[in-house]
């Protein structure tokens, strides 16, 4: 008789469980589906979408780095239109939540990309302020409390999905950017993305990734995710999901004791591709081993 | 996937062959496809190793690959021994015989240094169905054990070295002119440096012999997810990033823009 | 016949190789004494001083995080006067650059310190005005380009010696806090000090430091430490100090090729005692083999 | 320092014994001292490892470590087969010897657990000098092989044990102050968990016999530099952060603040 319940709500979306794929290391799915059970997961969150095709940075767009990886995708990807018609269709074909997350080079183009996902069959959208590949936009969006509040609220005006706006690390202060989202209505928060890095090959003198520099992800940057994440939590009083090197379920519980209702797990894919299947399965274990029936039993119990 | 490892072999300074037990999967493996290998479980180094499969043993379920140590992951690699066992993701990639036509009957093999490897396969598995030349070019005659496996399968061998210790002195490339000159084949199949492929594709083009070429590129999930190994491929006058883990590795020769 | 030289000359000090052991991982060298011959070193950085002794933060201190560490120590130290009367003699026996790494919790202790310092045989102040260990001041003087600005300005006042300002990776604008320094009198800089970060142990479900969070450093870090030397070498004139995560000569190489005219080995301390000599010797190798005859030709040579 | 592995046995569940080559060094190593081991060349894990020695043989140069598993570091030392390299620093920390007076003729050693290990050493040393009683407490009797090497430097053995699977059911400390009540020998050292140590700690103080302890803290760079590995030190009515790698890690035990 197992009386678990992985559920959790996120401002009125039932996840089945807490983990989330990473938008970006997951593409719309599809490949995964070889690997493991698509039903099995909270949620996706698809490749960042932009209101046209793109397509994306020069390579090399991926660097190892230790325990981590500087990438350069540039967000690439086929745009809103054909994500509606053609990814969305095959990932309504699961049991699982699906999370549009939606990059852009100006505010025009946020919004009406935003209005076409408003109408389409998507369950949250996730904003992508903080995509630091693209030249134009991107990252800019995200690096100021005024800015966050700004487009935030420009984007809210034309969601009527929840809203989830997804944070990036590289600010000054990430308890002024996480109020500022919600100060503007945002539903939710999602951190960290990808810090800003690079890499140099010494003998060829010239940097590794196409791009020059990229956005690091993975066990590197755990310790100041999870910082970030337990910030965020303290500040605001919308959900935050927490993410940033997740590679196993230790990890993630660490993200929930810190604040997070839910994790997204992203480089984990890379280096394994059932690896979110198996952080839920860690997650249970866990659940099983200390007693606990609920998520709600795991989120912000850090004792300090 | 769980590989065993059946055998470990230092071949050549610093490079090793490794046959690697996978059973029944072994035999569905097809030239130009690769195994993407976990090297260790710390997350330094953390992705997996791109390695192309050069041998398989169907009988036994066992495929052999050969690599060169580069750096933490092959080292990691190469201090395995019989019996270890590997975390695998097999086979990756669409192979050469997803891209060439169906009836070839003749193929030219050009390959260069550590890039002869999905080579070795393709003549292993193309041995009865065509005439195979293989044309190979080497640092020196330090590499001789990875043409050897060439012979075999092939109904001549030409080997170039860059010092002359072996064969013809010069690049592979250059020898392949010569033989063109002589002979056109039906195809031609190649792998390399990219410096490597570009003057391939050139010749071809020249020559006007169809061409295909396997690629490398840095790769994170290896199965078409992450975008992180795309190349620029031309078709109908535009070109596009695709990827060269699940759409390649291997292209036509002239689809290829080698300009990065 | 070894025509290379190694020299690298910062606002007038000399250091006889570009390698300076970073603050708060040497001590004041003595420890490090039995294991390698400090008249190698280009310089030394000594542990973080403040006016008055501190005992330093409730351990754990240290957690081992992917290819990092975080720290709490909290900047346990003699004080100023101990320094001067204790240390720096023993120091100044060697051959050595001698880098006094000064911290503070309120400007007035930082301009008394710096003071003192002034009067002392030290050849060049080091300005820490980002440890992210203590509770009041530290971090926090290097938080915005105008708290960087003013206590820069501040202390510049008591210094004559060479005055390094020692910048905090967490910011939302390296460039701004760069620039910020060199406006307000800097000599050189030096960056990075550590990023905020935290570990939580899932089983307790209490943070492993007793100071909750720490400073994370290590080869974990390097990607993010090389970008922010690259911006920063790109933004000011006077000299830069790179470091974060260097362990051996390619690290060296790639933080001097981004623009960094020395670098500072930290972490690489206590995992190899050894770690700044065999760093120094990885660089020679590398000029050698490359056919450079001074630090020169590898300082900036980016190519991008 | 390089040191090789000259053994490395599992010798209890998840307890491994490794005998490790250190020429001349091994007969200079005092109980109490540590051995800090860098495991592996990846930087996951980073840091070193602190491992007392628990057993010289100083006429062959080897001295021995018993270690349990418990993470990364401890699981790639598991990994390590006779002729490994390891990466040493060693002797660190100032032994029991540099705390305890000179004239010491009777020794009770009361550890807990995996903290018996400093203990056998200081057993090993003092075997001929003083008398020694060893008063062992564990969970069961599966850790039967970390008492062993005990009994044949020790006049006396007690053991105890949580589950009462060996020798008096309970804890180590209720034992020593049964032992005590009957005599009250020259001087206690003790090492185990925190929690054990200051209840030993209170015991003594109690009983009015010396005691020594030996501390653990997570550690960086082990020599004395990175002040990570601090505790409170009382001495004067004050109390200071002092470095167990470098200071300790054995104190008196009335100077040591246990309360965090
Ligand atoms: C499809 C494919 C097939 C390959 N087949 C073979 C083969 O049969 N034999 C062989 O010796 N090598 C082969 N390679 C190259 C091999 O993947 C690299 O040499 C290897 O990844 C280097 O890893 P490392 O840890 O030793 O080096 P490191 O320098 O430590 O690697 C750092 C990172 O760069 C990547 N990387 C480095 N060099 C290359 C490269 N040339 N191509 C792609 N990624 C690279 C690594 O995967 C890793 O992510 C192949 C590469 C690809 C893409
Ligand atoms: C002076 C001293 C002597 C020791 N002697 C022994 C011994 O003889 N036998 C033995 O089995 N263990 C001993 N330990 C404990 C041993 O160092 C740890 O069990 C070991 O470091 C765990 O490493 P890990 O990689 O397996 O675990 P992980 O949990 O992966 O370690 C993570 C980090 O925490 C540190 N750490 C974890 N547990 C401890 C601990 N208990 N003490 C100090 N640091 C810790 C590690 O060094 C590492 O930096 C001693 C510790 C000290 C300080
Ligand atoms: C290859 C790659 C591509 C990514 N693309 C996106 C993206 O399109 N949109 C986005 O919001 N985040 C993107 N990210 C960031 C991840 O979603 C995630 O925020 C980050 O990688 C930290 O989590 P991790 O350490 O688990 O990977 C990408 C990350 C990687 C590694
Ligand atoms: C244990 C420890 C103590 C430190 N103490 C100081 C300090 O007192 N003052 C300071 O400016 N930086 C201090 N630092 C930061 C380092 O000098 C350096 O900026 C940082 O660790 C990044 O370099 P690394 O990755 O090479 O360690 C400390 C770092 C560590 C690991
Ligand atoms: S490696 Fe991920 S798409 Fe090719
Ligand atoms: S571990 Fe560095 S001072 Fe003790």
């Amino acid at each position: 008789m197992n009386e678990i319940s992985m559920c959790v709500d996120i401002c009125g979306v039932k996840l089945k469980n807490p983990v989330i794929a990473a938008s970006g290391t997951f593409a719309f799915g599809r490949e995964y589906s070889r690997y493991l059970d698509l039903n099995r997961l909270g949620g996706i969150s698809v490749k960042g979408l932009t209101l046209y095709p793109r397509e994306g940075n020069p390579p090399p767009r991926i660097a190892e780095t230790a325990a981590g990886i500087l990438n350069s995708v540039g967000l690439q990807n086929p745009g809103v239109d054909a994500f509606i018609s053609n990814e969305l269709p095959y990932l309504k074909q699961f049991d699982t939540v699906v999370i549009a997350n939606l990059a852009g080079n100006s505010r025009d183009e946020y919004c009406v990309a935003a209005n076409k996902l408003d109408k389409a069959d998507i369950d949250m959208l996730e904003l992508n302020i903080s995509c630091p590949n693209v030249k134009e936009g991107g990252l800019s969006f995200g690096a100021t409390p005024e800015s966050v509040y700004d487009i935030t609220k420009q984007v809210r005006n034309y969601c009527h999905h929840p809203l989830v706006v997804k944070l990036s690390p590289n600010v000054g202060s990430i308890k002024d950017v996480a109020s500022a989202a919600q100060d503007a209505g945002a539903d939710a928060l999602s951190l960290i993305n990808t810090l800003l890095g690079m890499a140099i090959d010494p003998h060829t003198r010239r940097p590794i990734l196409g791009n020059i520099t990229g956005g690091l992800s993975g066990p590197a940057i755990k310790p100041v995710a999870l910082y970030m994440v337990w910030q965020a939590a303290q500040t605001v009083d919308i959900p935050v999901i927490g993410m940033g090197g997740i590679m196993n379920g230790n990890d993630a519980i660490e993200f929930m004791l810190a604040g997070a209702v839910a994790v997204q797990v992203g480089t984990a894919n890379l280096v394994e591709p059932m690896a979110t299947v198996r952080i839920i399965d860690d997650i249970e274990q866990y659940m099983l081993d200390n007693g606990l029936k609920t998520i709600k039993d795991i989120t912000g119990g850090l004792i300090c | 996937m769980k590989g065993i490892v059946y055998s470990n072999d230092l071949i050549s300074p610093s490079i090793y062959n490794m046959g690697i037990q996978l059973g029944d999967t072994a035999e569905s493996i097809q030239a130009g496809q690769f195994v993407h290998v976990r090297c260790g479980q710390s997350y330094d180094p953390l992705l997996r190793r791109p390695i192309s499969v050069c041998q398989i043993d169907a009988e036994n379920g066992i495929i052999y690959i050969t690599y060169q140590v580069k750096g933490k992951g092959t080292r990691w690699l190469a201090e395995q021994v019989r019996g270890s066992k590997l975390d695998i993701l097999c086979p990756l990639g669409n192979s050469f015989e997803a891209v060439m036509p169906a009836d070839i009957n003749e193929i030219w093999l050009v390959g260069g240094g550590i890039g002869v490897f999905p080579l070795q396969l393709l003549a292993q598995q193309y041995k009865d169905k065509a005439d195979i030349v293989s044309i190979l070019g080497f640092r020196s005659d330090e590499f001789k054990p990875l043409w050897q496996p060439f012979e075999q399968y092939s109904k001549r061998v030409i080997i170039a070295t860059e010092d002359g210790s072996y064969g013809y002195k010069g690049l592979v490339t250059d020898e392949l002119t010569l033989a063109l000159r002589a002979h056109k084949p039906q195809i031609i199949a190649g792998c390399g440096p990219s410096k490597m492929l570009k003057s391939l594709a050139c010749i071809a083009e020249q020559y006007d012999v169809p061409c295909v070429v396997s690629l490398e590129e840095r790769m994170g999930c290896g199965i078409g997810a992450c975008l992180v190994c795309n190349c620029k491929i031309k078709s109908d006058g535009e070109w596009h990033y695709r990827r060269v883990c699940a759409d390649g590795p291997v292209f036509w020769s002239h689809e290829v823009s080698f300009d990065e």
